[in-house]
């Protein structure tokens, strides 16, 4: 293509190299990308407004579906919501749940992602075994909470339902799996592939300073080495009983990034093991009544957690009725789909677009909301 | 590294806060006369505030007011700081704060759409997340979606086996 | 795994995959089981269901609708419908099996279902889901994922030892934080106000409680019953039987949050809450014979709607029943005299001491009121006439229990025998135990009753705090007869074993077995087994039919005579809320009458 | 010899043939769509069918509508269809399609996808897991061998009355056939 012929391109939101239903708006000079601008808002429900016409348990099985690729997260935010409005103090035995359910759901979400890091691309084998090796934790998931994808397990005051000791065990035979043949397959296949990595070294490299200044979380913070994670920073569920070190990368770019996926889930194995080594007996649920009636006093409250691609958060209002009187919802990729691509896609080549959406770990659903 | 009371303090020797209140552990929420808000957040941002986490509106018609919150973080201090500030609902126009963070143009956008709200100085404020919308701007309370999805669309009946109350 | 050394040949790992078992599921050859908590397909079974809707209620997106089923019956306690599914709306998020009030309603695991035809998508799920095919149960609700509140408030009660010596109400009543978290447990499924003999808007004043608005739940109150104060005491609670949560666990108090609901609103903002501070009048008469419950309801009702009312009561005090026959530490005067006080500030005019067919006739009644309404109870205690009973130590409940609530001293002696098993009896055996405990330091009182316990027409909590009380149950016995002593005092009660009170065909008809004699020494007798009452009033001017033994009324509680209406005991027993019922029914029909739409 | 026969015999073997070979238009429309890595990759292998995914809507056979239509999306989605040859076939995926589903009164999604787009069949589930998917596809197969897929010509034959109800929730669209 000449140098200097200019193209305009929609792409997406019907497009493979797109992450989901979202599209993007490029002019390019050549094959390289001139100006861009996202084009959000496909997948546009209208959450926050069908969360103000629910009682607060019905929105436990609307929150999942905000973010399809993160449900669990939801479902962790909405409820901690909830809590620190209505002051709720939940069992220890359901915080250590929550804290296996949201590391099981971020392996699975960053061995899918990974995945689809591959795909991108071109190496189908690695999105193959990624997927295989979500399905067999989608399958732990549905043994605990009935349901593939959309668990509507975590509650407000607990957990839905116990975790039995057949199903821990079964956990840590996976993790064990996991580690011990999985991996190495994928660090041969995928990390130690000198085409991957040739591929993503020094791609879509987004400095600290950027990050911070655009409020850029998780693995993107901490491809600069700075060891931001909030499971640390302001311990919610059972991290504060747990071990684990914040995996960091060197140079900001898309190879570090999808390092830190892969050392992010060694952690999160770690962090299961102990977890299941140490779970205390107990209820699940705090007694919170009837729950038709679930109601807590008027306040607000600004709630996050660490999600696979950074701060996932909540703002929720009560007004001491039975339904929330506004939740506004922060994706962890807020930022970066809507701001980003403006302002950091210029000058990307158009092969490394995908490389630089699926490394970046955009989610449309969670700021089309 | 301050705490929450350092904070607040910060807070009061700097502006006339509204309302001081420390959350719970780590989250503070601090409200603010509308004229003092920009400054507070440029403000906070040199004083190690520097993450944005979002820009959140509330709409209050009683009182007539949108209320607009500023969530705001630091990785020295570790808290999570609230702005609020309230402004009249009509004619629903703020400043932006794109000049303090950029990204905030994308946060003033969704909030225009939802809520209509215009920000003085962030001119791009065509339609984000929406396309071609009508109506009043959705989030607005007084935008009623079930009345407006009996309008627009249809039910199945199911041959007449469906029975709605 | 940090080393990630380059090598074109590490990729190659992908070919060890050759020699492995295949990891796909030949599905559908080979079918990978859901999990055991899968939540699949609806599967509900439809004789445990009660049709209370509280799976619609909870339902996120309005996929559940209730549709009638023709071959299930409407019954107490059950409506004839059945949630439907619309599996274009479910989203299987199981939180109506979480909030199912009878375990009806659960889950299988299966999760197939394809059809061309998008209305094949609704379903009234039964013993097989939406395929017709049985399939292992998956999603099933346990104790953590329960949605209900199945444990009561517990009320606080004054203990045996306190109450027994005094006439001292024995119900604490709810404080704030507990009537709310109480009403908080309502499902809002209404299936009790079906139940409640006046149809009370039992859910709807509930919810006023919930959300602290004391003055909604009074008007909802007021829609049905003028005497709040005695029904959230003495009523026979028959919504808490039926009540959705009884079915896995303990009712709703309904009774003590009707009580603290009107409890805490002073009576002198009634009329401000209720909008009755100023009626307006329509010039037109009637009479109410009786100012227990069914008469004051009318004169309530009627007064509410514009008429001047005028009540006939024979004896000295408005309240009937509920004044002279039960015990002050069930029903204190003070809060009979609230809901009595309030129907006499609307404007209501009370005449004492003046019993209709000897002070004045029906006929002038008749003659001076637009219409009349005749409520005059049950009032005459029954005997058992067995040999003895013309004794003077054989006295009758009624009478008894009508003297200690005027304040009189009534006779009580050392030891004492009541016969009878429904709440008269309890009423006064607990009554004469506190007298007893006053007069002699101890209680011993022995109640026998033909009924053996199960089938004891008390409700069981009286039998139980009598029992508290230190009374003596001797359930299942037939008095035979009263021994006297020569100097004229009793001896004893002989009885007989009453082997079965009603016949095949449930009628009264009791059985004994003389061989099984039993004796109870005593030197006082009480009988309590039944009332029945004096319409002679009514009969000897005019002619009405009657439906049994009591007087036939149709649903506007009118008699065969069309300006006469009749309700109370003698119209339709047993209890206040169902006299409530019929001047209700009557302030209606009289209106209705008085406009020339009833004939 | 009959030339209806000849007719009926050639379209029988076209639509043998056409049962073999489906590709599906990868277009990720709402939230199932995450059921479908799991179909296609190696746990489900929905290759073993000879149903595999597709770039381009020029290319593509399937449209699979994954739950959800959002306006913004129908409109792209109606271009998508009216890009793609002919015989094309459009499944619905979960509730959401059906009545609605779990955005029943959400002001933005569409409730009844069978008044925008034809659809030869749905498929339960919010979202349907793999095992349905195949269920419905291996079902579609049989459908299109048996010559019973016929979405395409409703839409042809009732094209005004698709394209009212379109523009009644869309405003102006722009036609590409």
């Amino acid at each position: 293509m000449d140098k200097n012929t200019q193209t305009e391109i929609f792409f997406g939101p019907n497009h493979p190299g797109v992450p989901g239903n979202y599209g993007i708006n490029y002019e390019f000079e050549g094959d390289t990308v001139t100006s861009a601008r996202a084009n959000a808002g496909h997948l546009h429900r209208g959450f926050e407004k069908l969360m103000e016409e629910r009682i607060w348990i019905k929105n436990t099985a609307l929150v999942p579906r905000i973010c399809v690729e993160e449900p669990d997260i939801n479902e962790m935010v909405y409820a901690m919501g909830f809590e620190a409005i209505g002051e709720i103090e939940v069992p220890r035995r359901a915080d250590y749940i929550r804290s296996i359910i949201l590391e099981l759901a971020r392996i699975q979400g960053h061995i899918f992602s990974i995945g689809g890091n591959a795909a991108g691309i071109g190496q189908y084998t690695v999105m193959h075994w990624g997927t295989l090796t979500r399905d067999y934790l989608l399958d732990i998931f549905e043994e605990i909470t009935g349901a593939r994808v959309y668990h509507i397990y975590i509650r407000p005051g607990g957990v839905r339902q116990d975790i039995e000791d057949e199903t821990l065990d079964k956990i840590l035979d996976l993790m064990d799996e996991l580690e011990n043949e999985r991996f190495p397959d994928l660090q041969k296949a995928l990390f130690e592939n000198p085409n991957a990595q040739k591929r993503w070294q020094g791609k879509a490299v987004i400095t600290k300073e950027e990050a911070i200044e655009m409020g850029a979380t998780g693995p993107v913070l901490r491809a600069n080495g700075v060891p931001h994670d909030l499971r640390k920073m302001m311990p919610y569920a059972a991290y504060d009983d747990v071990e684990f070190e914040v995996p960091t990368g060197e140079n900001g770019d898309a190879w570090d990034r999808i390092k830190i996926a892969r050392d992010d889930m060694l952690q999160s194995i770690k962090i299961i093991r102990q977890l299941i080594n140490k779970i205390p007996d107990g209820p699940v649920q705090a007694d919170l009544g009837n729950g038709l009636k679930y109601k807590i006093p008027k306040g607000d409250a600004y709630v996050k957690i660490e999600s696979k691609r950074g701060e996932y958060g909540y703002y929720m209002v009560s007004d001491g009725s039975l339904k929330p009187y506004r939740v506004h919802v922060r994706g962890a990729s807020t930022p970066l789909g809507l701001y980003g691509v403006r302002e950091f896609l210029p000058g990307t080549r158009i092969a490394d677009v995908p490389v630089w959406a699926k490394s970046l770990g955009i989610c449309p659903p969670e700021f089309d909301r | 590294m301050r705490n929450e009371k350092d904070l607040l303090q910060l807070m009061n020797a700097h502006f006339e806060p509204l309302k001081l209140e420390i959350k719970r552990k780590q989250n503070v929420s601090v409200e603010f006369k509308k004229e003092e808000l920009i400054q507070a957040l440029s403000f906070l941002k040199s004083h190690s505030y520097r993450h944005l986490s979002t820009i959140s509106c509330v709409d209050w018609p009683e009182e007539g007011e949108f209320e607009l919150v500023y969530h705001l973080f630091s990785y020295d201090d570790l808290i999570n700081i609230s702005l609020k500030t309230r402004i009249k609902r009509d004619p629903g126009i703020f400043q932006t704060a794109k000049e303090i963070w950029p990204v905030a143009e994308f946060y003033e956008r969704d909030i225009h759409d939802f809520f209509g709200v215009k920000f003085k100085g962030n001119d791009n404020l065509e339609e984000l997340i929406l396309e071609n919308w009508q109506e009043i701007p959705p989030m607005r309370k007084d935008f009623d979606t079930r009345k407006f999805v009996n309008d627009k669309y249809e039910w199945r009946d199911y041959n007449g086996q469906k029975h709605t109350d | 795994m940090a080393n990630d050394k380059k090598s074109i040949f590490s990729p190659v790992t992908a070919f060890k995959n050759l020699v492995k078992k295949p990891e796909t599921v030949r599905y559908p050859a080979e079918s990978n089981d859901a999990a055991k908590r899968y939540r699949g397909f609806h599967i509900n079974d439809l004789e445990e269901c009660i049709g209370c809707s509280t799976c619609q209620e909870v339902c996120v997106n309005d996929a559940i609708s209730m549709v009638e089923m023709l071959d299930v019956p409407a019954e107490e306690g059950q409506r004839n419908e059945r949630p439907q599914i619309d599996y274009g709306r479910c989203c299987w998020c199981g939180l109506c099996v979480d909030v199912c009030t009878t375990g009806s309603l659960e889950m299988s695991r299966d999760y197939s279902y394809i059809d061309l035809d998008p209305d094949t998508f609704i379903v009234t799920p039964a013993e097989n889901d939406i395929n017709q095919v049985e399939h292992p149960l998956g999603y099933l609700r346990d104790q953590s994922s329960d949605l209900l509140d199945l444990k009561r408030i517990e009320m606080e009660m004054l203990e045996p030892e306190e109450r027994i010596d005094s006439f001292i109400e024995i119900v604490e009543g709810f404080s704030k934080e507990q009537a709310e978290k109480e009403a908080s447990r309502c499902v809002e499924c209404e299936i009790c106000t079906e139940t409640c003999p006046a149809n009370m808007n039992i859910p709807q004043y509930i919810r006023g409680i919930f959300d602290d608005d004391l003055e909604e739940s009074l008007q909802q109150i007021y829609e049905d019953n003028p005497l709040p104060e005695v029904c959230g005491r003495v009523c026979t609670h028959k919504c808490e039987g039926v009540c959705a949560l009884s079915h896995r666990g303990e009712a709703i108090s309904i009774r003590w949050l009707k009580r603290y609901a009107v409890d805490n609103v002073d009576s002198a903002e009634y009329k401000q809450v209720l909008g009755t501070e100023k009626i307006e009048q329509n010039n037109k008469k009637v009479a109410v014979v009786g100012a227990g419950p069914a008469g004051l309801s009318a004169a309530h009702y009627l007064s509410v709607m514009g008429y001047q009312i005028t009540v006939y009561e024979s004896k000295e005090k408005a309240g009937g029943m509920m004044r002279y026959g039960i015990p002050e530490y069930r029903l204190p005067y003070d809060a009979l005299d609230k809901d009595i006080d309030y129907i006499e500030s609307l404007g209501v005019n009370f005449v004492f001491n003046t019993r209709v067919g000897e002070d004045i006739e029906l006929k002038e009644l008749h003659e001076n009121y637009d219409a009349v309404f005749a409520a005059t109870g049950l009032h005459n205690g029954r005997s058992t006439r067995v040999p003895g009973t013309e004794n003077n130590n054989v006295y009758q409940a009624v009478n008894l229990l009508a003297d200690i609530a005027r304040g009189k001293e009534v006779p009580v002696t050392k030891r004492l025998v009541v016969i009878g098993g429904g709440n008269v009896a309890m009423d006064i055996a607990r009554s004469m135990a506190r007298i007893q405990k006053d007069k002699y330091g101890e209680v011993d009182i022995t109640v026998t009753s033909l009924e053996t316990e199960d089938i004891m027409p008390a409700d069981q909590e009286e039998i139980d705090e009598a029992r508290e009380e230190g009374i003596v149950f001797k359930p299942g016995r037939g008095p035979k007869e009263i021994e006297i002593n020569e100097d004229g005092s009793l001896a004893h009660l002989c009885t007989n074993c009453c082997v079965s009170v009603f016949d095949e065909d449930m009628n009264f008809n009791p059985t004994y077995d003389n061989s099984d004699i039993e004796n109870y020494e005593c030197d006082m007798v009480i009988e309590a087994i039944g009332q029945g009452g004096d319409n002679s009033y009514i009969d000897d001017q005019f002619e009405i039919e009657y439906a049994g033994p009591r007087i036939k009324i149709n649903d506007y509680s009118q008699t065969s005579v069309n300006w006469l209406f009749a309700g109370g005991d003698i119209a339709r027993g047993p209890d206040v809320i169902n006299a409530i019922k019929t001047g209700h029914d009557a302030a209606v029909g009289i209106d209705k009458y008085l406009n020339d739409s009833l004939k | 010899m009959n030339n209806n026969f000849v007719k009926g015999s050639w379209q029988e073997i076209l639509d043998w043939a056409q049962n073999k070979s489906i590709n599906m238009l990868h277009y990720c429309t709402g939230c199932g769509a995450i059921e479908l890595p799991p179909t296609m990759t190696s746990r489900y292998d929905m290759s073993r069918f000879g149903i595999g995914p597709a770039a381009t809507p020029r290319q593509a056979d399937l449209l699979l509508v994954t739950g959800y239509l959002s306006t913004k999306t129908l409109r792209r989605l109606i271009y998508t269809y009216e890009q793609m040859q002919a015989p094309k076939f459009v499944v619905g995926f979960g509730s959401c399609t059906i009545n609605g589903g779990m955005y029943w009164d959400s002001y933005n999604t569409i409730k009844q996808l069978d008044k925008y787009l034809p659809v030869e069949m749905y498929i339960a589930g919010c979202m349907p897991r793999p095992e349905a998917i195949l269920d419905g596809l291996l079902k579609l197969k049989k459908m299109i061998a048996d010559g019973e897929a016929d979405g395409y010509q409703r839409y042809q034959d009732n094209l005004e009355y698709y394209h009212q109800n379109q523009e009644a929730v869309l405003g102006e669209v722009q036609r590409t056939q």
